[in-house]
């Protein structure tokens, strides 16, 4: 579904991606793990296409990506719920969702029910600021919004920042409901080993700006925890 | 609007019928020694000629007299023949005034303009409108009495009871009356006849009543009719205060509508993109050149060429817009204050650029004629036609743009776009495009003002300077990013400055209001309507 | 003699000139209470995100504060550092001290340190600047116009670099950390400030497991000199130290009491844990 | 040096710019016809061109350049008197030499400066008579831009009318800012102030930019030329070329010249002036002229001199004659000033000035009012043995300005 | 994003290099003073008075960015309006020097300035009163503008005016200060201003020796102002400063009372523009209302912008180079220069988004990249 190879980044002279091959297989659930600062919000930046990549190439379905800018790897089917949100904070809750749907294949002209019924709470904030809106329920306005695009393949940046762990679990129910009944491919960076190995079923060990390990999830073992996640 | 169509129409009507009654009919021959004498006499040697004409020939030569006032009047230099040269789509036709037939074209050089000035031309009008109390059309004859009614005397009452005897008309009749009664008014040689005349003016607002009812106040020798005139007077001047509340309310209103056109396209660059737009101005200055283009391409048909000038400036400072953000703008997103300095530079440029290709000079930029004149209600309010339509003008773009941004996605996508970058293009907003988009609409708009400025004021390389100030300060004003507040903004700031100006005079009117400004931004930091929420903090 | 030690001491280069310094506000704990927050209630536009709060902390108290997303808990903190005025209700620091009546900065300088729920840190500066300007000092503007970095100083805040584990990055741009380095530094900043009552919202969120460990260890041992209020969603983070915990709802408090208690409320289970949990 | 040097020192940028280039591009055609006709003393005359742009302090350092650095023999420049008002000690100082063109307020004379446009005298009073004894005009509008020329002039014909025996109350005077645009109010007044019985006339000072917006407004409102004439003494063929006149016809101005007035070295000056631009509809106006008579004078006086050292220059200036495009002759009196016929014009349609009235002779330039208490005692002769700007005869001394 | 990357790399404390600085204006000041004093005019070393007087405007304007850039380039408060209290100081010398005329006005009255004797007033109004006391016109000339930035500054800051608005509000300070001082009631001699001035201190204003002491004079306070931010900038006060302007909450929730910081920095910054004006007018020999006109404001930023904000060092350099272009632009393309100068607005914030001493960091940077990668290379071969 998604390869990245050979990625090199550099914010200013330093460089935060080395050499970074990356595959993600259609209908997966990887989970990116590794400790702060390593480099997984840059990468997915990368993929995106909201960082430019100093060298290296990302392909989606065999088709190159990292030559497209943002907005078109939007509607070839990539979501993302980015670290921090990103609401648009003076849109309403109801426009930060209806953001997405031009590009939706359907044409829709209505927020897909599915949301609502996903997140509830949106339905009932429908109608104030995104940028009122406490940090739990912005993250599953975030993810709501991502869901709009109807993607092929959904990025999230630690989705569980600050949310209460009743939503938490429920956001993995979401997750695991999208990638098995949907078959929809997702990317999830996540520092709780607990969300991680419930919904991940393959994970990413991150260090340094590389890729260290790579496994299914059964296999993530105490070694390489203390390894690569321990401080 | 179609009460102003209407009145419109009327104005037209009442030109052409000026123009047109002007028919070639042949004056009587011996009138010729006196037309010779009128090529002849010096301008201040011509009064008693035109006298001598008006009795001899009577209503005949209202033509004549039109075409002099209208300066159309000349005669061959060999022969002193008379003749009036009218032009009608930049077709010169040549009238032989004693015969009233067409003649030959002459050269510029053959024929010399029978000068007239203020004096006669004061004089030429009221002798017209005596001729023309016997006119046809009962607006004409209504006018023509009101014109006489500043210098009254015994001849023109005897014409004007002449004509009241068979006129039908109800309120040209009532206008005779009152001219009547103001002359009664001031030669009645009875007190009592004095007071009845003076009843019978009562609530009038035309000027001359209230003048002559002022010296009546003053100096009639009668008590009684000094009372009565006082209290005519205290009626008429409530009214006359009333209507110039009204009145001063247009002016405001009409400043608020300028205001507004300048403003809402910066409503849209910096408000809502988040662009100080310095260059602003100058897309007025791009619109109000495309009006004058436009002018010279279509020479004959300056009516229409506001209709043209309108998507035309839109087009050409919508381009300019788009270039300037394509070129310029997007390679400074994120850094909202160095786009204060490019697009200052771009305003250096735009200016002198203007300034080479069209001439530092001011341009000629002609207004139509159905924009020309006023809407008089009644002899004290009479609101101006330009204004008017510009500030229907206004409400028209501010609303369109309001529906625009409403309905289309463009509106939420811009939003989107100013306030997360980069999220937005995630969700797959074509943020180049919008972005272009969005500042040639801001731009283009501003041109549409340049259309409606042009109509009002100097057409020079200077226009846009002297309205971005302004702008920003009511953009800023209303709260930036909030369209509404733009309009209720403009029309404050536009209204306030008027109900100051007569007090307190235009300078210090203007100063005034910019420290309530200054101090109304301390109570609300974020102009009238700020935005709200957590995020705005 | 004296005159001369007085005024050698008047001179100290490390410190402020003793009558520049504003007299340290004494905090009334006599009842062991630090902080009152009574029958405050806020709203936005109609929106009640308080409802008639009351919430007490004990003098040297670890209080974690949990709720739903958008119960309040972060609107409730505003209200206590003046960020946010509110209808109605009273917040008072201490016996004496009534919070409404200052503002940011005043409250601030009286000891309530609050790390944000979105890190905030000053970007343009180095790690070790936004350090040095938390510094508990004079933060009057010819003080901070004489200020000199003293040894202590130096050799305080070169220990929060140890513990938030930022040494090595002292002089980098903190705009250029991660963000759990920026939750770390503001933590920090809490740190070297030595505040009476510390606010921390959501600190771990964005941690990996040890390190939520580490902070949980921290704010255990900051409190008894420190009275400290939490809010978290991380379950094993509030269970590993709290003592009492204050569950919000809906602008109130739903529950209130010992780890044990609150999570085996029903109410709290309903709206809050979720079945499992 | 081999040639002579000519500063041109007007404001090709900025609000100035819009009737500074004019000036520029007269004094430009005037050298290159000089030159044709062989220069002068032998020498080809070469203009030195520099921007002021608009902004008064850089007058100042930009005559300083011209006169340093350059070493121009003369300066022709200047259009707002605080443009002249920055430069004069500059020139004081290094000796320079400059023309004037522009009608001003008066109230100066320097050694430095010759002043070709008009002084008050030569067109406010003369219109004011005009509408006095013509028009019967009884109420007066003293309209005009709040800054110095105005407000003298206004002073000025406040002071006259009184002395005619006006009331005060017949008097109305209105001040408005630069580029004012809004005239909505003050029109508006106006009508209010000439519908009161009496004969009204406005007498317009109204600077530059705010001249449209006014008669826009006028021509909408309704106020006709016959009802309440307006004469203005800074609205001239340039400034209407960018106004469609025909709501304006009858309105007049007080110039010393006139585009349309019919003499043969008029119609050869205008033949000039467009082939020099390559523009057939190109105006001529009034500061053109006095660029024009300034400049040959200057060239005649160079030749009488045979030098272009400032001193001798200045002295053979004074007597010096001049044709005008108006026909007659303009003399440089011995107070810089010139005497010149005044010419009053209403307003064509064509955007041209039909002249109604004219002087019976040439009026000689008052550089100090005679109706101004301040300086009624003052008198400027810069020939020995008074040799100042600033005489008093009643002290029979010279101002602190003697030199 | 890439902006923000670049003003970390090159960011850090910034290094205002003030010794170089100081040497460099002190060695140019004495050399262009003795080559000016000392040499004959024949002398091609020769520095003529118009250059003295020309250098003289350049510093006391690039003293006007300098405090601009302290308070935009540092604490991030965009002033659109310091126009407004340069002038005001310079008026406050202007009226000095228009006392010192005493009577050698055109009309000779010892009392009153030509303008008022010409527009009839007949006593000196109050506020002129004094000002023909040096020591109590500059007071004036610092007071006033101080005062002036004090109350607005304190009324806009304690209201937490921010960013666009308060720029604007500070335009329509100058914009409004304009048209007052433009009014001829106000007693400031209208449009035209105070001009025509003899002497200061009783030195002949048009003597040389005057001249290159102004220029001199000028030179010492920029160098004065210069250290005097530098030492402000550096200390803590500065770094709080500069994080005002990225979270002035943050610094609230320290304890900062950052509208007192703002409020002092804005007093602090508007006094040094008050003496560049005092320092202008002699120099010009002219103040008028137009110098408050919000362009010229704008300029001024334009200045900083082109130098290069947030270096003060970049202020003086962007004030000192665009002034230049101007005189050189304005005299070799009269008819062209705006769109020269217009031209170079637009590249240099296109192009060096940190101004022309960014030039240098930029070009290491883009130096450094390329090492990378070849860094990159070799170690991929
Ligand atoms: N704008 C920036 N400029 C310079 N360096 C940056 C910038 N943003 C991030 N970095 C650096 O890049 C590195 C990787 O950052 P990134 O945000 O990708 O980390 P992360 O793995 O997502 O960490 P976390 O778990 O804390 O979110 C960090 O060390 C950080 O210092
Ligand atoms: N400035 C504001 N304007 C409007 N509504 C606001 C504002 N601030 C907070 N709210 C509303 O108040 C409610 C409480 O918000 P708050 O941030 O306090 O929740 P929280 O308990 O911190 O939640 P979380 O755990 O998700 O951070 C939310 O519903 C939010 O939408
Ligand atoms: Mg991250
Ligand atoms: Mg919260």
């Amino acid at each position: 579904m998604i390869s990245i190879q050979n990625v090199n980044q550099l914010y200013g002279g330093t460089r935060i991606l080395w050499d970074l091959d990356l595959e993600i297989e259609e209908g997966s659930c990887t989970c990116i793990m590794g400790r702060n600062g390593v480099g997984k919000t840059t990468l997915l930046k990368c993929l995106m296409g909201l960082l430019p990549v100093e060298s290296g190439q990302i392909q989606m379905q065999g088709q190159p990506l990292h030559t497209r800018p943002a907005e078109y790897r939007a509607k070839a089917g990539i979501g993302y719920v980015p670290q921090g949100r990103d609401i648009f904070p003076l849109l309403t809750v109801e426009e930060n969702l209806r953001i997405g749907l031009p590009i939706r294949k359907d044409k829709a002209k209505e927020i897909p029910e599915k949301i609502f019924e996903l997140f509830p709470v949106l339905g009932d904030m429908m109608h104030r600021r995104g940028g009122d809106l406490s940090g739990g329920q912005q993250q599953q306005l975030a993810i709501g919004r991502a869901l709009v695009l109807d993607p092929k393949v959904l990025i999230l940046d630690e989705p569980n920042e600050g949310i209460q762990p009743n939503i938490v679990k429920q956001i993995g129910d979401v997750i695991l409901k999208l990638n098995e009944e949907e078959g929809l491919t997702v990317i999830l960076v996540e520092q709780k080993l607990g969300f991680a190995r419930r919904v991940g079923k393959e994970f990413r060990l991150m260090e340094k700006g590389r890729i260290v390990a790579a496994d299914r999830m059964d296999n993530l073992n105490d070694d390489l925890i203390r390894q690569y996640l321990a401080v | 609007m179609k009460r102003l169509l209407a009145i419109c129409c009327y104005c037209l009507g009442l030109m052409l019928s000026l123009s047109a009654t002007a028919a070639e009919k042949p004056l009587p021959s011996e009138l010729e020694p006196l037309l010779q004498e009128l090529t002849e006499s010096s301008l201040s040697k011509a009064i008693p000629v035109l006298d001598a004409l008006e009795a001899e020939g009577g209503e005949a030569l209202q033509p004549l007299f039109s075409y002099m006032l209208e300066g159309d009047l000349y005669y061959i230099k060999s022969s002193r023949q008379v003749i009036a040269v009218s032009e009608e789509a930049g077709q010169e036709t040549f009238i032989d005034m004693l015969s009233g037939s067409e003649i030959e074209p002459l050269s510029s050089r053959d024929i010399k303009k029978i000068r007239v000035n203020n004096r006669l031309r004061g004089h030429l009008r009221d002798a017209i409108a005596r001729l023309q109390l016997g006119s046809e059309s009962a607006a004409v004859r209504e006018s023509a009495v009101r014109s006489l009614l500043s210098d009254l005397d015994e001849n023109t009452l005897a014409s004007i009871r002449e004509a009241r005897l068979n006129e039908s008309a109800g309120n040209v009749k009532d206008v005779m009356d009152m001219a009547l009664a103001l002359y009664r008014l001031e030669s009645a040689a009875e007190a009592s006849d004095r007071i009845e005349a003076i009843a019978q003016l009562e609530g009038s607002l035309e000027g001359d009543v209230r003048n002559a009812l002022n010296r009546i106040a003053d100096n009639d020798p009668s008590p009684q009719v000094q009372q009565a005139a006082q209290k005519a007077l205290v009626g008429i001047e409530q009214k006359v205060e009333f209507y110039a509340f009204i009145d001063q309310l247009f002016f405001g209103l009409s400043l608020g509508s300028v205001l507004l056109l300048a403003a809402i396209g910066l409503a849209i660059t910096f408000g809502v993109m988040g662009v100080i737009n310095m260059a602003h101005g100058e897309m007025i200055m791009l619109g109000a050149y495309t009006t004058y283009v436009v002018q010279l391409l279509m020479p004959n048909h300056i009516e229409y060429s506001l209709w043209v000038a309108i998507p035309a400036a839109f087009v050409v400072s919508g381009m300019a817009g788009v270039l300037l953000e394509r070129l310029v703008i997007r390679h400074l997103h994120g850094r909202p204050l160095e786009t204060l300095l490019a697009t200052f530079g771009v305003s250096l440029v735009l200016q002198q650029l203007v300034r080479t290709v069209f001439s530092p000079l001011n341009r000629q930029v002609a207004s139509p004629e159905w924009m020309s004149g006023a809407w008089e209600i009644n002899p004290v309010l009479s609101l101006t036609l330009n204004r008017l339509y510009i500030l229907a003008f206004a409400l028209l773009v501010f609303f369109a743009l309001m529906l625009l941004l409403k309905k289309s996605s463009l509106g939420l996508n811009v939003r989107a776009v100013s306030q997360n970058r980069d999220m937005a293009k995630s969700m797959g907003i074509p943020t180049g495009r919008v972005d272009a988009l969005t500042f040639g609409l801001g731009s283009g708009i501003a041109g549409i003002a340049g259309v409606a400025l042009s109509q009002l004021t100097n057409v020079g390389p200077n226009l846009g300077q002297s309205y971005i100030i302004d702008s920003f300060m009511v953009v800023v004003f209303g709260g930036v990013g909030n369209l509404w507040g733009t309009l209720v903004a403009a029309f404050s700031l536009g209204i306030a400055n008027k109900f100051l100006e007569p007090v307190t005079g235009a300078v210090l009117a203007s100063i005034l209001v910019l420290v309530f400004i200054i101090l109304f931004i301390q109570k609300r930091p974020k102009g009238l309507f700020p935005q709200k929420g957590r995020a705005a903090e | 003699m004296t005159a001369i030690d007085n005024a050698r001491e008047l001179m100290r280069p490390d410190r402020v000139w003793p009558f520049l310094v504003p007299p340290a506000a004494p905090v009334d704990v006599s009842k062991n209470v630090l902080l009152y927050v009574e029958g405050v209630s806020v709203s936005f536009d109609g929106f009640k995100a308080l409802n008639d709060l009351n919430l007490y902390i004990n003098d040297g108290e670890l209080r974690c504060l949990i709720g739903a997303n958008g119960a309040g808990k972060t609107t409730m903190m505003d209200v206590i550092t003046g960020k946010t005025q509110c209808d109605e209700g009273s917040v008072y620091f201490g016996q004496t001290i009534n919070l409404l009546e200052k503002s940011e900065p005043e409250i601030a300088q009286l000891g309530i340190g609050r790390k944000f729920q979105k890190p905030t840190v000053f970007e343009a500066h180095t790690v070790f600047d936004n350090l040095e300007m938390s510094l508990k000092t004079a933060k009057g503007i010819w003080q901070t116009l004489m200020a000199r970095l003293s040894p202590t100083e130096i050799d305080h805040i070169d220990r929060v670099l140890e513990i938030i584990g930022l040494k090595e990055h002292r002089f980098m741009l903190a705009g250029a950390l991660s963000h759990g380095q920026k939750q770390w530094l503001e933590i920090g900043m809490l740190l070297v400030a030595e505040p009476r009552l510390l606010l921390v919202d959501e600190p771990v969120a964005g941690m990996t497991a040890e390190e939520t460990e580490k902070t949980a260890e921290l704010l255990t041992s900051l409190a008894g000199d420190h009275t400290v209020v939490v809010v978290e969603h991380d379950m094993e983070f509030v269970r590993s130290i709290a003592r009492t915990v204050t569950v919000l709802h809906q602008g109130s408090v739903l529950a209130e009491g010992t780890m044990e208690q609150v999570q085996n409320n029903r109410d709290v289970i309903e709206v809050y844990l979720g079945e499992e949990a | 040096a081999d040639t002579i040097k000519v500063g041109v020192l007007h404001s090709l940028s900025g609000t100035m710019a819009i009737s500074e280039t004019t000036l520029k591009d007269t004094v430009l055609m005037m050298i290159e016809e000089q030159n044709k006709k062989g220069g002068l003393l032998g020498k080809q005359l070469e203009p030195v061109v520099v921007d002021p742009a608009s902004n008064w302090p850089l007058f100042a350092e930009k005559t300083r350049e011209l006169l340093t650095q350059e070493e121009v023999d003369v300066i022709f420049g200047c259009w707002t008197s605080v443009s002249r008002k920055s430069v004069l000690p500059v020139l004081e100082e290094l000796n320079g030499l400059m023309f004037y063109p522009v009608q001003y307020e008066g109230e100066e004379s320097s050694k430095n400066v010759f002043y070709t446009g008009a002084a008050p005298n030569q067109q406010a009073i003369p219109a004011v008579d005009y509408l006095m004894n013509e028009l019967e005009v009884e109420r007066w509008v003293l309209a005009g831009t709040d800054y110095v020329y105005p407000r003298t002039t206004n002073k000025i014909l406040e002071a006259y009318l009184k002395d005619k025996g006006v009331a005060a109350e017949d008097i109305m005077i209105n001040y408005t800012p630069f580029g004012h645009s809004d005239w909505q109010s003050i029109v508006s007044d106006i009508k209010k102030f000439g519908g009161e019985g009496k004969k009204t006339a406005v007498v317009s000072t109204i600077n530059g930019d705010a001249n449209v917006p006014f008669y826009k407004e006028l021509g909408n409102q309704g106020v006709s030329s016959e009802d309440i004439p307006v004469v203005a003494f800074s609205v001239g063929e340039e400034e209407l070329s960018g106004i469609d006149t025909g709501p304006l016809v009858g309105h007049m101005a007080a110039w010393n010249y006139f585009q349309s007035v019919d003499t043969d070295l008029n119609s050869e000056f205008i033949q000039k002036w467009h082939a020099f631009t390559g523009d057939e509809n190109r105006v001529t106006n009034d500061p053109m002229e006095a660029t024009y008579i300034g400049f040959n004078m200057w060239a005649q006086a160079v030749t009488d001199a045979g030098t272009t050292d400032v001193d001798e220059v200045e002295q053979a200036m004074i007597g010096q004659e001049v044709p005008n495009l108006t026909g007659g002759t303009a003399v440089m009196n011995k107070n810089h000033h010139l005497s010149k016929p005044v010419l009053i014009g209403e307003i064509q349609d064509d955007g041209q000035f039909e002249v109604v009235w004219e002087t019976d002779g040439v009026v000689a330039g008052d550089a100090w009012s005679d109706f101004l208490p301040g300086s009624k005692d003052l008198l400027a002769d810069w020939t020995a043995p008074v040799k100042c700007g600033n005489y008093n005869v009643e002290t029979k001394s010279c101002g602190g300005q003697a030199n | 994003m890439n902006w923000l990357t670049q003003l970390f790399a090159a960011g850090r404390t910034p290094g205002h290099r003030v010794l170089p600085f100081v040497t460099v204006l002190f060695l140019v000041t004495t050399l262009a003073s003795m080559a000016n004093l000392m040499l004959p005019e024949s002398s091609p070393l020769h520095v003529s008075t118009y250059t003295i007087t020309l250098l003289g405007k350049y510093l006391s304007y690039a003293m006007l960015a300098l405090a601009v850039d302290v308070i935009w380039g540092y604490c991030g408060i965009l002033s659109l309006g310091h126009g407004a209290f340069f002038a005001l100081g310079g008026y406050g010398m202007g009226m000095y020097l228009m006392r010192q005329i005493g009577d050698r006005g055109v009309y000779g009255n010892p009392d009153l300035p030509d303008f008022m004797v010409f527009l009839n007033w007949d006593s000196l109004p109050w506020y002129w009163m004094g000002m023909d006391q040096f020591w109590f016109a500059m007071l004036m000339a610092l007071a006033v503008p101080g005062l002036l930035a004090f109350v607005f500054g304190w009324l806009a800051f304690r209201s937490r005016v921010t960013g666009v608005y308060l720029s604007i509000m500070t335009q329509a300070l100058t914009y409004a200060l304009m048209l007052a001082f433009f009014r001829n009631e106000m007693g400031f001699g209208g449009n035209n201003g105070l001009t025509d001035f003899k002497d200061i201190l009783g030195f002949d204003l048009q003597s040389d020796t005057t001249r290159v002491a102004l220029f001199a004079t000028t030179a010492l306070m920029l160098g004065v102002v210069y250290i005097l931010s530098h030492l402000i900038l550096k200390s803590r006060m500065g770094k709080l400063i500069v994080a005002i302007r990225d979270g002035e909450a943050r610094a609230r929730f320290l304890g900062y009372r950052t509208d007192l910081y703002k409020v002092w920095l804005f007093v602090f910054s508007a006094l040094i523009a008050a003496m560049a004006g005092a320092l202008y007018v002699p120099q010009v020999g002219i103040i008028n209302p137009g110098e408050f006109s919000p362009l010229n404001s704008i300029e001024v930023v334009v200045w900083v912008a082109v130098g290069g904000r947030g270096t003060l060092y970049g202020a003086v350099i962007g004030a000192l180079l665009v002034n230049y272009a101007k005189t050189r632009f304005t005299a070799i393309m009269p008819e062209g220069w705006l769109f020269a100068l217009g031209a170079l607005f637009v590249l240099v914030t296109l192009y060096l988004p940190k101004g022309l001493v960014g030039l240098s960091g930029q070009l290491a940077a883009s130096r450094e990249r390329k090492a990378g990668k070849a860094a990159q290379q070799e170690a991929h071969s």
